[in-house]
């Protein structure tokens, strides 16, 4: 489709502002744009064209059914975005007054103490952009922990290799050395872990049920080895939508956290973001939260500065309206529903599971949480297709693909996450497709390397994105 | 209720299938001593009729003025019922990070044109597809200055307080130093500048418009930067490019800024948009999304996620940054904004904000008792000293319906103009802060 | 603004095309007389921005109540928003009357589901794609149950006054004479209807529940009709189809209404959505717009504009009705809502407005000075005799956010209650209504 | 794709009530249902799949170029929308008191005397559904105006044969006979006139600019004739997109008159509605108005009965929320917009036809309106392709045909009307489009009667949809 620059005509315009009394005032002419303002001249009617047609050619959860692992791709409901787009929330500016934002205090508050019940957590603030932005937050806040205590030399993060990327990522971005322990199946061996836990550990941040779908069950044996050594525990809370009502991180013995209010609280990923990385803590790590955090005097809502804060990491509250969604959520599914949600992730993930095991290779048997891994390695090796040349021809479908190739522990991985909020049905129709790919991939008749067949666009050159790199339009 | 879906009838069928007689079996490996036996102490769920009519008493609970004076890092301008329906759109809002570009092309496309417009607005070469906003963006702007074995980074202390907050909690995360540069009548001192020790260095990072609402002499800071074989990055209002002077022009290389006043709602404070835009040489650097424009083997037109070895997925504890999620649908909304002002429409939002502040300045330094406290030129903010307690003044605004300025202290208040204020919005202001001062 | 696209370049190059210097020469067959010279007396143009502004504030001018517990043929039901956002997709929205089926599937589609959600509800086999609203379907429905040569109609009494009168003009228009069936405890008197003279009869209307809220014997009237070879039409509000006995069960052969209960909204008003079902023997005599099913020349199976040749752009004057534009969102909407509560939700919704109604009648008379006019069963609404004048009731009410009764009379109101009320909002009512009698 | 029903499965459930608190009370049986309740069961994502994907096989304006002659089809601003999602109009009821719906009547009130200074009349009200309802009651209050006056022998009503299909129709329904005349290009023969004028007429109903999209040069003489004899004139301003603010349908003589809110003043469609039926008398016929009309009395709004209202034709006050958008657009045109629109609907209109005279014929050349008739016998002698197989060859453009078939007087005709909202580089496309697919009728390569080819579905059987008509789901 045509860029909207290629559509921009001179003079054409969108929105008129109103009338004006006011003159032009002067201004020295140094300190004025020279350049033109290459923006699009567009009427609102073929802008109005242009992105309803671009619209169709995005495929959302509101198409079709979305098992990206690690993704969490529920259904969004849409009364949450009601509750967002209320101008009461909408309209005000993070800079009013205490007294005139109550209620957006509130829901700061609220959000605050239910996710506080779920985790097991004592406080929990919501300034970090999204999960990874959560996790850099946290071991700042750790590093500073530990810097104010005066215990300088714990220098290393212990992540299992099974980890996110985010993960190390993010303690690198704190200037720790990150110390990448083998797992296996993303479990942690226990003997790995003595072998490299000592007084220079600052943290260990694990995801539990780990990226392969798996509940580490030797988690209170791990966490209490870690603090023994007097190193933290860091929960990855990517995966909470296994466990909610289930079982606390909290209780599992971490002392800080993130969840993902876009993935378990199912506001809508928004074609990669924006989030809300909420970041829950012990109390002893409160007084490192970044500033402010809302605490309620008497009926009444309040900034507070956390003494030891770590400042900040975004200007003001977050994503505010995305936590809006959460929280509308939230109080939508109440005490229960919130167990059943986790309850069923975790029956929809082990009934896809028990029926595709019977076409697919599984890196492990058993049950798994609210996600699963597949091993394509056999397809690969017998017929030459890739997880990835599956993927493209489950699009002919009109289904998102899983997530591929991650964790990077298991080649050729596909990792399926359904969420509770998929019927039997729609498993039932994502089993029929894989099982019908197997068979063509078996009988060969068909070359699925050439894959999707029937999409409007068709594999797309990579290497030519890469090798020269056109990143925006003219140039 | 759960939006689970599945009936009681098919999860027997499920379990079966499976072969266990209940979804607890399921959670085996939870040890005992924390597996929950009593339900969670939150409220029962309800219906979305109730969740609705409750959210709408809290939202309530906050005050939606009639007119605003106060920015200070977040502004009301003018948006578009167009650009509210479009980033609305169904697959924009519930679909993720395009991983499958093959059904993800809107997507796509979407995000090259914002890039494409955060370039041309800043006169640069490169922008990535999102940073979660102003402050954060400014931040991994900073990381990207760093120069090897130059710990030392000069801020200047007229960027918005918030942001330094922001930048020494980065800084403290990768141990770097952080030194102020004093400001001269609100602006930057240059003089202050060169008698810095420059020795571990290896970036200056300044905010034009700064926080007191005035333009920096950016050209210098950046050609003293250069001078000095150092890094400038300059966070700006993307608003202010419709008129001012751009990075590009200046000579700066990085910049960075926050995009809400781009067509974002305030909403408390976000979710918002942190941009960066680069000189080519930062291309591999650069950290998030970036979409690069290609061909689908049938040689159609297409984009994809590109150089995407940057990023954390591939590069893990090396990588520029740990961004994953972004503010994508922001972008987008970003993006539209950007067009339906278009070229002309965002110079007049520009002009339109610059000619209120400018008109508002006037009037309110006739009034006795208000001064200007800095003179130099502004976009759309300004300080104003008053001998009259600015909580005084707030609250007589308040009793009009009226958000005042933002306090800066006692008698010193930050004075904000866009172009939403209308001649009859501003003249009633000016009325009160005439009669409090009375 | 005008929503003009082109622009004053393009505007020249067009008027060179066409050979004329100005737009003015193209009007040259208007005579000079009448040709305006002033501009229209009407304000200038305002920005979009201004006109939202001016809007809500006219949209202020209306009250909100909290709980309401008027009916009389437009009611506050709950809507879930997935219901309204789906009904606002621009697919949806922004398309003509699918008369190119090729491109237009998906609403062709929605409304091949409206009807048969329609049919199912009322028991019956033909449904049309949309009548104006339920007045006007009623009038519609009495057209289509005229006998040649027959030009009488009976309709009851007890039918809703503004449908009655909607009657009456059509009735007007064709030259039919309308006689009034009595009403006898506040049901359509079967003695009165047993003497009528039945010569010149074609046909019987009644609704069920009718405007007093009380439930018909319609089995007995269209019993009646049938043995004396008359149409019997039933006027039905189809929130009630989720619990009581549908035309269909009932012997009657042709129903419709107002589906506003369906998840519209009350609007004022509109738009609304009246709905015709019938037996097939009216298939070719329904008016407006039918939807088929077929399949296109490659065997798949699609929906089409079907038996065209009973409307006017095709039968002109021998057309069974002039309707062309019609309600087609509202059905849209309604067969979403209809979905969206789905077999089980109906009949909660029904079951939960008459358990209310019914709770609420007990609590009232309980209450000294108030008692039922008539005492036959009732769905939602019931008829209060009360003591107290009713204006003084609907004023406590008010003043408690609250919209009292639909008034009938000094001393009488209509009481509606749905499921949209809680027990606390009826008990709360209860009380106003103890305390005003005091 | 699925229908609804086929994707039912038992106990699903999308929305559920709050919790009650009030118990079950007993109804005699004889009351109850017995049939099953045959409604679909879905949840919520399978809901938001379903008409999400069929929103998606829905062409409307924002799509693209939709130059449906007849049918206005403009863009409609968004800013309309949101104006008539305001919880002050949406949530209020019809039967509310006066004083707590202020804001409604003045929505009505002041689209009446602007819809009144547009059109030269002195009183609109917008209680029918839509045009064809409107002109059924302004046929109705002749009616009942000539029997007020006790001239009962007016059984006639003239209308050209070009008139749409709603004029004989509403005529019909009022138990008029309706005389047709035969136009030449839709103007009014004035001999042929003065033939059938007599004291049994009781009006003329007229379209100006014509269904061919030609102004009837003769309006003057024509108006004065018909009232010469007694009787009235009746305005069909379906199209008055063509001269609003250049001329007034009262200033022509006109009596009564109806227009299409939806057409003129840019409410969506909605796939066939609703739109508003806005009707205009003079004020000798105002006492006939469909009842209550809405006064203003000390700036307070009240409703009020005329005195020989001809009753109602809808229960409230016809289709509230779309006259809210319409109101908004008028208020965001004002004065000088208006005009501007018809100007440059005419304008676009004239361009388009200049440029396709040289490939289409025409049957009649000079200038038109905001609407021109193509004639497409040609093309069906030479070649045998129809009107119809152009506009099915149009599909695989991405562009909405042109009306076919309308009006009946032109053979092969295809009815263009671009509208005000189109810039040029959307006609000119359209046009390219047009010349390309004659250059396809003329090199016979491609076989158009098999058109489209390239959309998901290709062309209908209608034959079998009318033959075994199958109108609902199951039966
Ligand atoms: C296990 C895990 N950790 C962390 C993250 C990072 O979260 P975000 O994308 O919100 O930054 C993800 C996101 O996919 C994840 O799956
Ligand atoms: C000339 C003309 N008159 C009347 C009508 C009928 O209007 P409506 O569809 O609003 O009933 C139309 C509609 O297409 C029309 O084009």
């Amino acid at each position: 489709m045509n860029l909207i620059f290629e559509k921009s005509i001179e003079n054409h315009r969108c929105t008129i502002l109103p009338k004006t009394d006011i003159a032009d005032y002067k201004i020295d002419d140094s300190y004025l744009r020279k350049t033109k303002v290459k923006l699009p001249e567009i009427a609102e009617v073929d802008l109005v064209r242009h992105y309803t047609n671009l619209s169709k050619k995005t495929f959302g959860v509101d198409n079709g059914f979305y098992p990206l692992g690690s993704c969490t791709m529920k259904y969004n409901p849409k009364v949450n975005d009601s509750c967002a787009a209320l101008r009461g929330f909408s309209e005000i500016s993070p800079n009013s007054d205490e007294e005139d934002v109550q209620g957006a205090l509130e829901v700061i508050w609220e959000s605050d103490r239910s996710l506080c019940e779920i985790t097991g957590m004592d406080k929990m603030v919501f300034q970090p952009g999204a999960g990874a932005h959560a996790e850099f937050t946290s071991l700042l806040m750790i590093k500073k922990y530990f810097h104010t205590k005066g215990d300088l030399n714990r220098t290393k993060i212990i992540i299992p290799d099974s980890a996110h990327g985010t993960n190390p990522a993010s303690a690198s971005m704190n200037g720790f050395n990150v110390i990448s322990i083998e797992s296996k199946n993303g479990i942690i061996d226990l003997e790995k872990l003595d072998q490299v836990l000592d007084e220079s550990v600052a943290a260990l941040m694990l995801t539990n049920p780990n990226t392969l779908g798996l509940y580490d069950k030797g988690i209170l044996e791990i966490t209490k080895k870690v603090h023994a050594c007097g190193a933290l525990c860091y929960y990855d809370g990517a995966n909470l939508n296994a466990i909610m009502g289930i079982c606390k991180p909290g209780a599992m013995g971490f002392d800080c956290i993130h969840l993902n209010l876009h993935k378990t609280f199912s506001t809508p990923h928004g074609g990669g973001g924006p989030g809300v990385g909420a970041l829950g803590c012990k109390s002893f790590l409160m007084d490192f939260l970044p500033t402010p955090i809302v605490i309620k005097e008497n009926e009444s809502f309040k900034f507070y500065k956390p003494v030891n804060s770590i400042n900040k990491v975004t200007a003001f509250y977050g994503n505010f309206l995305v936590l809006v969604r959460a929280l509308s959520y939230l109080k939508h599914l109440g005490s229960n529903g919130i167990r059943e949600a986790s309850e069923n992730a975790v029956l929809n993930a082990n009934y896809m599971k028990a029926k595709l095991s019977k076409t697919f290779n599984e890196p492990f048997s058993g049950y798994c949480m609210h996600e699963f891994v597949l091993d394509l390695s056999s397809f690969k090796e017998g017929y030459g297709i890739r997880a990835l040349d599956v993927c493209k021809r489950m699009l002919d479908f009109k289904m998102h693909p899983p997530t591929m190739y991650f964790p990077l522990i298991v080649h050729e991985a596909l990792m399926f996450e359904p969420t509770e909020t998929e019927g039997k049905h729609t498993l039932d129709k994502a089993i029929e497709v894989l099982e019908k790919i197997v068979n063509e991939i078996k009988s060969g008749n068909l070359d699925l390397t050439q894959a999707p067949f029937t999409t409007e666009y068709s594999r797309m050159d990579e290497v030519k994105a890469a090798r020269n790199p056109i990143i925006r339009y003219g140039n | 209720m759960s939006y689970v879906v599945t009936s009681e009838k098919e999860k027997k069928q499920m379990l079966e299938e499976i072969g266990i007689s209940s979804i607890e079996e399921l959670y085996k490996d939870i040890p005992k001593e924390v597996f929950l036996t009593e339900p969670l102490n939150l409220e029962e769920g309800k219906s979305e009729f109730e969740v609705l009519a409750e959210m709408r008493k809290i939202a309530q609970k906050n005050v939606i003025f009639d007119s605003t004076f106060r920015g200070a890092g977040s502004y009301r301008h003018l948006i578009p019922e167009v650009v509210k329906h479009l980033s609305s759109l169904s697959g924009f809002a519930t679909s993720y990070t395009p991983y499958q570009a093959e059904i993800s092309q809107g997507n796509l496309q979407s995000i090259f044109e914002y890039q494409s417009e955060i370039c041309n607005l800043c006169d640069l070469e490169v922008s990535n597809s999102s940073i979660y906003d102003g402050a954060s963006a400014s931040c991994e702007a900073l990381v990207m200055s760093l120069k090897r074995d130059k710990n030392k980074v000069l801020i200047s202390k007229a960027i918005h307080p918030n942001y330094i907050d922001a930048i020494k909690a980065y800084a403290f995360a990768r141990d770097i130093r952080i030194e102020e540069i004093d400001i001269e009548e609100g602006l930057t001192s240059l003089d202050n500048l060169k008698k810095k020790d420059l020795e571990s260095v290896s970036s200056i990072i300044v905010q034009s418009p700064n926080f007191y609402g005035l333009i920096e002499d950016v050209e210098s800071i950046s050609t003293f930067s250069k001078d000095n074989k150092l890094e400038c990055v300059e966070i700006v209002n993307p608003i202010s490019l419709g008129m001012l002077k751009t990075p590009g022009e200046m000579g700066v290389e990085l910049a960075c800024g926050e995009a809400q006043p781009l067509g974002l709602d305030q909403g408390f404070g976000g979710p918002y948009l942190g941009f960066i835009a680069a000189s080519n040489k930062y291309l591999r650097k650069i950290p998030g999304r970036i979409v690069g424009q290609t061909t689908d083997v049938n040689d159609k037109e297409a984009y994809v996620l590109t150089l995407q070895a940057r990023e954390q997925h591939i590069r893990r504890e090396k990588a520029s940054s740990s961004i994953c999620s972004n503010q994508a649908l922001s972008a987008l909304r970003c993006a539209i904004y950007m067009a339906a002002m278009g070229k002309q429409g965002i110079k007049e939002v520009a002009k339109r904000s610059f000619n209120n502040a400018h008109y508002a300045m006037e009037q309110i330094t006739n009034i006795d008792g208000f001064s200007r406290k800095w003179k130099g030129e502004f976009f759309h903010e300004f300080v104003i000293d008053t001998k009259v307690d600015v909580d005084l003044i707030n609250k007589a605004l308040k009793e009009n319906n009226i958000e005042g300025p933002y306090k800066l202290g006692k008698n010193e208040m930050l004075v904000c103009l866009t172009e939403a204020l209308s001649k009859t919005e501003i003249d009633k202001f000016i009325d009160i802060l005439r009669q409090v001062k009375k």
